[in-house]
């Protein structure tokens, strides 16, 4: 462990413990460090940017020999008219080209993944003499109820209504696994810092004695 | 002019994304590639905009010395440092392993990050001891199911077969029903915008006159 | 039934009717090109027939609902049960004399959940305008802003008190989404809100809002239709409005025709999927499966 | 205030220190956990380990560094898979803030297997719109990316040669902190057919099983729990060792426990509480 991996681990975990501050309250510390980690990310994400999208999509083409790049080039810079009040409208055709092919390309692939494959995956063949097909039975009056309850042209009553209700049961069964499976996703967070300070305690006082 | 021609190129290009899909016709393909690698381009500058608009906003508060410049001062100084020691080295050697560069992001930006993202794991501790009352019907579903999920992660001898066993059934049962549905709608909202987009109908995405 | 009004606007007409021309097109001539091996020169993939048959009818079924709304016909929507609860939370604040808080989520905008969240707002607006109370309205993105001050302007002018709204209760906090969260607790704290109101696309900050404001004591309203954060406003919340719910409250609310006829179309598509999948079950369980396989897109 | 009334009233820093007591205790003494591996964590697995030398993998990584904790393992351990087996991989990030998480892992692992950059492993780099990005790779890798990103043009890197699109990889795995994953699912494998599994946070897990379900992703690694589980097979394989200080995820998970517990106790005292104080009145 050479002296300077020491110092940085030591920044490193300084600023972490003045995130840490913030349980207390709001306080200027966490303030410094929050501060500090929005510039040093749109530093960071400036220079890649720069090196992984401006050099090689329009810079070195353009180097190259390849002009017609010029012509997406300028439909970019007008993209920056948006800030002035006069000129605001020049943006809207570049904005157009990409709102408008984001939309005809999302389209087709929307409706097939989300929609089509999803509706054939419900397609199931259904029974009550063994677990798989009772499962599959399970699951298509499920996806029918849960559907029910985003159904806005009927109102809840009677049995729609019930299978509204059974629908919304459904959903929170869904929200219910979602929350458990988030304080796994959370707690990781915690503990991989708390092992960062530990171990870094640990490099500490090695070095020190 | 001003409305009509961002109209015409959303309708235009998004047309011919969507028709491309269904054509396999190989002066399609080329032209499908050539939108997607002009879309790329502008997204560069697209990109950059938010970085300049951060910065702008950064500035200002500076030289006004609004309340809390101070802070914006360090983000500005976070940033120009980032830069600086992006571009000194020559070209791309900034962006490789053991540089100043990474080290920064290593030891300043991945701590604060994951530190303050780390703060959940008290505040879902807190809101799951405070909130996750049985109180309705639906609260006491969530909360079982939630149980049920968080119990997966504790050693329960002989029981822990079990509780797998409903983890189980929970996550590719009611849950994936659940999501099902929600996807379901996902998809449907989604391909409906995306064709009111195309059709001029939503012009939300163009700002104010 | 006529399928397209002939006194619609013309613009939307014209692309209306090349856009059904040209599919129609597509589906006569992939009949021809099935026989063609190589794919790179036919003019249809025959795989994604299927695809075009959902396209076209999903697209036709919208734009005509679009047309009957905006043609004045009356489109039944169910009322949301959310709404009495946002009334009830402001009727409650009123009763209180406590401000009424309302976040629009962390999105900019373009977003459709912001879009929604404002025309929430614009009627929050109108039924505090009547009683003197604040309404505090912190943001998030500085685009929002004046999309936010313009419909609280509308909801108390409409109510017959332009002179009560205040400007200053439309903020502007911070882009930077821990920021923006540690500023409306800091309002949450200060200023004790009787009523949250929670509207929009929240990210991992929702249960920061959502546990301070549990620990005031407001009642709470939360919708979004980001999956992955309604547990938390489910669990911390008197009222959650779930996903698309959001989306049909706004509709319900504005009678707007464009937002109005996509969710009439998406509800009709999911009548005809509810169909579908029991046909296909059925099918499915008779062994017959040639059916569930048809709508496999290559 | 009655005894159960306070019981459901603690003030929230009591829970804070509660937690950060138990992390801090069990970071110490921590102690081995049972693990029961899920059949979506073997399928990923499986599939690498299925994979011949010289074959290509592809990795899309796409999270920031607030989540690495749950993902950073898998990367490691997927990367150190498929070099302890000789399988070269293809990398790429579409996260803005994520190319710097890359080039950590794969400089890394390289550097104790003695692989190669451009021979071994390709690292393309970062670029904006991943939706555009995944449907232009799904054409011609060059198209996004004609260099990769060190600055080397794609044609000059001898791994490149006879790589044009997707169909030369055997798979994509996708490791995702964000709306990644929807992207990849949609145009990789919605539009080109690509074979995808994928890496989630926790907070994601349960949302992608309809996907598990349908077939269009063929195994899906869940939050830390589902890293600890790749980590154990990765372990039981050969592939990672505990001496060499490579099970990241595994470490955590007496952590994971003991929280858990302490959570449930929490959840469980509010609602005696709850229920009790109810029943007086």
């Amino acid at each position: 462990m050479g002296t300077a991996e020491l110092i940085w681990n030591g920044v490193a975990a300084l600023l972490v413990l003045c995130i840490y501050s913030f349980l207390y309250k709001d306080n200027p510390f966490y303030k410094f460090a929050e501060h500090l980690v929005v510039g040093v990310s749109a530093g960071y994400f400036a220079m890649i940017l720069y090196y992984n999208a401006f050099l090689p999509k329009l810079i070195n083409p353009l180097r190259a020999g390849q002009y017609w790049y010029i012509i997406p080039g300028i439909l970019g810079l007008l993209m920056w008219a948006r800030f002035s009040k006069k000129w605001q409208w020049l943006s809207r055709p570049t904005l157009g080209f990409v709102i408008g092919s984001g939309a005809g390309l999302a389209i087709p692939l929307y409706l097939q993944n989300y929609v089509i494959r999803q509706l054939s995956a419900t397609m199931l063949p259904v029974g009550f003499t063994s677990w798989p097909l009772i499962t599959n039975v399970m699951i298509i009056i499920m996806v029918f109820c849960a559907l029910t309850y985003f159904y806005f042209s009927k109102q809840h009553t009677g049995a729609f209504g019930v299978a509204a209700k059974f629908g919304i049961w459904t959903l929170m069964v869904g929200f219910g696994a979602g929350f458990g499976m988030t304080v796994m996703g959370r707690v990781a967070l915690l503990a991989e810092r708390v092992i960062f300070l530990r171990d870094y305690m640990v490099q500490l006082w090695g070095a020190l004695f | 002019m001003r409305r009509t021609l961002p109209i015409a190129v959303v309708a235009g290009v998004g047309f011919f994304m969507l028709i491309q899909y269904f054509i396999p016709l190989e002066e399609f393909e080329t032209l499908y590639e050539w939108a997607l690698d002009w879309t790329m381009v502008i997204g560069c500058f697209a990109m950059a905009l938010g970085l300049y608009s951060l910065t702008n906003m950064m500035v200002t508060k500076v030289r006004r010395k609004a309340e809390g410049w101070g802070y914006s001062l360090v983000a500005l100084v976070g940033l120009f440092v980032m830069v600086f020691v992006g571009l000194v080295p020559h070209y791309q050697d900034s962006l490789k392993y053991g540089t100043l560069f990474m080290d920064i992001f290593e030891y300043i930006y991945i701590p604060i990050q994951a530190a303050m993202f780390s703060l959940l794991a008290f505040y879902i501790a807190s809101a799951a001891y405070r909130a996750f009352r049985a109180r309705t019907v639906l609260a006491t579903i969530l909360l079982v199911s939630a149980i049920i999920i968080m119990l997966r992660l504790i050693p329960l001898g002989p029981l822990s077969a079990i509780n797998q066993w409903m983890v189980n059934f929970i996550l590719t049962v009611p849950n994936m029903a659940a999501k099902r549905a929600f996807w379901l709608g996902v998809g449907l909202g989604a391909t409906a915008t995306a064709l009111k987009i195309m059709l001029g109908i939503e012009r939300g995405y163009m700002g104010r006159d | 039934m006529k399928f397209f009004p002939s006194h619609t606007n013309l613009k939307s007409n014209l692309f209306v009717k090349a856009l059904f021309l040209s599919l129609c097109f597509l589906l006569i001539d992939s009949s021809l090109s099935f026989a063609q091996e190589d794919l790179s020169e036919s003019w249809f993939n025959p795989n994604r027939v299927n695809m075009l048959i959902f396209l076209t009818f999903f697209f036709a079924v919208i734009i005509y609902f679009i047309q009957r709304a905006k043609k004045g016909k009356s489109l039944f929507i169910r009322r949301i049960a959310g709404l009495d609860a946002i009334e009830e939370a402001v009727g409650r604040a009123t009763e209180m004399g406590r401000p009424v808080l309302f976040v629009p989520g962390i999105e900019d905008v373009n977003q459709i959940q912001t879009i929604a969240a404002m025309i929430i707002l614009g009627n929050v607006a109108k039924m505090v305008a009547a009683y003197d109370i604040p309404l505090f309205v912190p943001i998030c993105r500085p685009f929002v802003v004046p999309v936010a001050e313009e419909r609280v302007k509308e909801g108390y002018a409409a109510a017959g008190r332009p002179d009560a709204y205040n400007r200053d209760n439309v903020r502007y906090i911070s882009d930077e989404q821990f920021a923006y969260a540690a500023g409306v607790q800091g309002i949450m704290l200060r200023d004790r809100p009787m009523a949250n109101l929670m509207f929009g696309s929240f990210f991992a900050e929702s249960l920061m809002l959502a546990e301070t404001g549990f620990l005031t004591g407001a009642i709470q309203v939360a919708g979004t239709a980001n999956i992955h954060q309604l547990p938390f406003f489910v669990v911390a919340c008197d009222y959650t409005i779930i996903g698309e719910e959001l989306f049909a409250t706004s509709a319900y609310l504005s009678k707007e025709p464009k937002l109005l006829g996509s969710l009439k179309g998406s509800d009709l598509a999911k009548a005809i999927i509810i169909g579908l999948l029991a046909l296909g079950a059925i099918l499915e369980t008779l062994g017959i499966t040639q059916f569930t396989r048809w709508f496999f897109i290559e | 205030m009655t005894f159960y009334e306070r019981m459901m009233n603690l003030d929230r820093r009591w829970v804070y220190l509660v937690i950060g007591v138990v992390v801090v205790v069990t970071a110490i003494w921590s102690f081995a956990v049972p693990l029961y591996v899920t059949p979506e964590a073997r399928s990923v697995y499986d599939f690498v380990d299925g994979l011949v030398p010289g074959e290509v993998l592809m990795i899309g990584v796409d999270y920031a560094p607030e989540v690495m904790a749950e993902l950073h393992p898998m990367s490691y351990a997927i990367t150190r898979q498929c070099f302890a087996k000789d399988v070269k991989l293809l990398l790429c990030c579409l996260h803005q803030n994520g190319p710097g998480m890359v080039e950590q892992v794969v400089a890394q692992v390289a550097e104790e297997y003695g692989k190669v950059n451009g021979v071994d492993y390709v690292y393309l780099g970062y670029k904006p719109y991943p939706g555009i990005t995944i449907l232009a790779m799904g054409q011609n890798f060059r198209i996004p990316f004609p260099e990769d990103y060190y600055g080397t043009p794609l044609d000059s890197l001898p791994m490149m040669r006879n790589m044009t699109n997707f169909d030369n990889v055997k798979a994509i795995i996708n490791i995702s902190g964000g709306s990644g994953t929807e992207y990849w699912i949609n145009y990789a494998n919605g539009r080109y057919n690509a074979k995808l599994a994928i890496g989630v946070t926790g907070v994601m897990t349960a949302d992608y099983y309809p996907f598990l379900q349908s077939g269009q992703i063929f195994g899906l690694i869940g939050g830390m729990k589902g890293a600890a589980e790749y980590e154990y097979l990765a372990e039981k394989g050969g592939y990672i060792t505990r001496e060499k200080d490579q099970l990241w995820a595994s470490k955590s998970m007496p952590i994971q426990t003991t929280t858990h517990i302490v959570i449930i106790l929490f959840i469980v005292i509010g609602n005696v509480g709850y229920f009790m104080s109810k029943r007086k009145k």
